[in-house]
């Protein structure tokens, strides 16, 4: 899996900034990006940036995981649901798992969320959800 | 449609086979389907599988098993559809004989998982989701059914040991199939002290990683060849999807790929939940049974757990599931498990199942799914 | 069987998709076939694909594609054949149609090799050969198409420059094909002075690493729905197999699978090869070109070259094949390939093909093979 | 694809000594071994070592060469027609690719074939073929 540049350029926008899309259509909000509206079948876009904000939907802590991720293991990660409506998965970061708990106010953070193997690995930037000191 | 019948099924045991390849797996079901049907040949052969490139490096199965089969010259295609491959392979073998264009087809399901070490085949597993989405952010499979499981535990105010029922069952079932990887019961004590693979989800909540192969014979019903006697007639099949990724679903509480399936299959079927004398459904987490419950119209919302209290799911219970061991206790290899389902439910309508027998059974539903039930193939079956 | 025709057409031009996700290369060209037919909805897909997993690390893209397209709930799977994936998954979308439980499902084949570089690319498409004794030995996929190719040279007393109008009817095709990856003419010069890749094969005999998504909408020919006037029939649809390793065959200058389901397409459509007038052939070398004309029918035993002397194979020859450019002009995206032909036969059938409209095109074929022929799914399609 | 150990050691017999196997209803010989008989269906078998010889069917060279054989690059591969009936393909060793012909007498040898990536890769030893000095 080296040198997997191409599609980790393609989604730089989603991984660093969470950019999601809108529907302009019938205004409906999309993270991930779509390229056909689920609620209307539009197919006409702009571009939406969510504000990382949301609270924590569900999670867990993983021990055994999928290669490439060795070296975060254990790692907790978590579903947020974002302010603006979208549910977003993704690891979580600077928490103590024992004081994880549903409804927990979270917002993202940009982090690396992995390192390919080998001499040419490819560092992976992207959004990581954090707890929210209130 | 033309009718369609199983004439044969056939299976390998479910274990870490260290000792024979994919094709062997493959090939070893097949000719047992085929003696089992006693015929010499068919005109196609569909293969369910997930994860041959991923972890076996071998694609083109259809024309390896059929070549492997000593049947090189009938059509053959691999189909995939995640750990719902099994199933999707079985509704596209029934729709090539009911098409006409086919009398007599093979299917078989196989899955080699052992040759590689497990870090290999967590990261295969999560092809099954969202690869931009959820594996890229280092989410395994069982780490969505387990977010899954909390937030359900969380909305319906449950614990754990609710979901006890379900693998004790599977693994009490398991036992006396020789087939089956775990055969050995499991008591409630053990279950509650069992490891966490992913918190809620633990040791006895999960499927193993295993090797494993199983096989049908699918025949035309108005011409079968002196099988007639034992032929079992499949009366559905239908599949359905859902979004791939979990967090793109309006509710993740509620399998609807599951649910459109199976009303499609009752539908098709002519006949109700309640007609249904026992269900293989795809208990490759605990979470998924109840929800599969739910989902397919055999409980309420949020109820699924409490059918499987006081031995309602167990053989003598009064809709039994996972009869031969399920995905839990059977063994899970991936894209054959929707096939060890089909040969499963035509064992307990022949009256073939020994000690797990279901009384009079004579509709089995099964009911495969892919990703986080992204993908949901249901059949259902009659007997005489 | 009922009758199926195609309704609607749709493709992304064949290129590096640098910019472009499979996902989107999918949702891209059925969103097209979809606008092409009128429609809004399908009952199912059908996804022919190899190297999803081992290119872009997703499988299950059934759901993946009816999720993204906005069709979720409805029916999905993916089928593989190596090279000859979406030549298959149009037969199955065309068996689900025969069949009557579907009324009109969609078909995409879609591949997106550029993301790896070429070594995993070249690892990934030796999967379509004999994993355990041809790939496993360092033996390439162009590396079994270079030795049938020299065997087949040294047997019928051939040299290179005897398939060199292969490639140049290919370019020269691809050149009015908007969506073609090489729109580039080639003279008898360049093909002569080409690098070797394997030898006796040259950079002009074998098809590029590339990107691409085409797909079709198959409806139920009795229900048109205001398609009637422009709809395509499907005469025949057959797949065959042969060994998968080229080792193990009697005779590897012979492709028994082409033949195999050469013979079977004619007797299901009624017509003899000279019926034919055009055909969309599997030229990912140059080599099967001419294997494939004999084995199909359309030359004797070893004179398969012999039919492209004398503009025979172009547009307006006795028999114009690779029409639009061919798997070596307009680009081989695996498991796409399959299903650009039948868009291609479809477009002549039409009429609407441009400058490289085949004069009174009524009966088109199209064949799709998997690993060195080990499948081949052969259509037969009718004009009005 | 670290760790491949089980897949290697099934197919010991077959790398190192040619293994194939016989039908023990009609003779016919196979290499590799076939759990059914393509010539009568049979599915009872022999093992059968093949002796190593036959002759050139056809070969090639390759530049462009798959994933886990860079360091090999460029080798020449071939078909070689045993005396005893089955094909079987091999890279070539110890040839001058220029002086390779269909027909050359050929023989076996065990050669380091694969050696995979990484600190646990593993070396995989097997068959290649090379001209009989007559
Ligand atoms: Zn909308
Ligand atoms: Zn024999």
């Amino acid at each position: 899996m080296a040198e997997n540049l191409a599609p980790n350029w393609r989604l730089r926008e989603q991984r660093y900034q969470l950019v999601g899309n809108v529907c302009l259509k019938c205004g409906a909000k999309f993270f991930p990006p779509r390229q056909v509206c689920t609620q209307c079948r539009g197919t006409e876009f702009e571009a939406f940036q969510f504000s990382g904000k949301g609270e924590l939907y569900s999670f867990t802590t993983l021990h055994s995981v999928p290669a490439g991720f060795e070296s975060y293991a254990p790692y907790s990660v978590g579903m947020i649901k974002l302010d603006e409506g979208p549910l977003v998965e993704a690891m979580l970061t600077d928490v103590n798992q024992d004081k994880l708990a549903i409804g927990m106010r979270m917002e993202m953070v940009t982090r690396k969320i992995r390192e390919e193997e080998g001499e040419r690995g490819l560092l992976v930037y992207g959004y990581k959800f954090r707890p929210i000191a209130e | 449609m033309r009718d369609v019948s199983i004439i044969g099924v056939g299976q390998t045991p479910v274990r870490e086979h260290w000792e024979l390849s994919l094709r062997e797996l493959a090939v070893q079901a097949v000719l047992a389907a085929m003696q089992d049907a006693h015929v010499e040949d068919v005109d196609a052969l569909y293969v369910g599988n997930m994860l041959s490139g991923e972890l076996t490096r071998q694609e083109h199965l259809g024309a390896l098993i059929a070549d492997q089969l000593g049947l090189t010259g009938i059509a053959a295609m691999k189909i995939e559809a995640a750990c719902g491959a099994g199933g999707s392979a079985v509704h596209a073998a029934h729709l090539a004989v009911a098409s006409g264009q086919y009398r007599r087809v093979a299917v078989v399901g196989v899955e080699k998982m052992t040759d590689l070490w497990n870090g290999s085949v967590t990261a295969g597993l999560a092809m099954a989701a969202d690869g931009e989405y959820e594996a890229a952010n280092g989410i395994s499979f069982v780490g969505l059914n387990a977010m899954m499981m909390r937030r359900y535990m969380y909305e319906y105010d449950l614990v754990e040991e609710d979901f006890a029922p379900f693998a004790l069952n599977a693994h009490a079932n398991a036992v006396h199939n020789p087939n089956a990887m775990f055969r050995k019961a499991v008591t409630l004590e053990q279950f509650t002290k069992a490891k966490k693979v992913a918190d809620p989800i633990s040791l006895f909540d999960s499927s193993p990683i295993c090797d494993g192969a199983a096989a049908l014979i699918l025949s035309r019903s108005e011409n079968l060849n002196g099988n007639a006697a034992r032929a079992i007639s499949i009366a559905a099949s239908t599949s359905a999807t859902d979004t791939l990724a979990l967090h793109d679903r309006q509710d993740p509480l509620w399998l609807r790929a599951v649910e459109l399936s199976s009303i499609k299959a009752y539908a098709q079927a002519g006949i109700t939940p309640q007609d249904i004398d026992l269900f293989e459904l795809h208990d490759a987490f605990s979470i998924v049974a109840p929800m599969s419950l739910e989902a397919a119209g055999f409980a309420q919302r949020g109820a699924g757990a409490y059918l499987a209290r006081d031995g309602g799911i167990s053989i003598h219970g009064k809709l039994p599931i996972s009869t031969m061991g399920g995905l839990k206790a059977r063994g899970h290899p991936i894209g054959a498990s929707g096939v060890y389902q089909v040969v499963e439910a035509v064992q307990q309508l022949r009256g073939e199942a020994g000690k797990n027998q279901v009384p009079n059974a004579r509709v089995a539903m099964t009911q495969s799914l892919g990703g986080v039930a992204a993908t949901a193939v249901t059949h259902i079956l009659k007997g005489k």
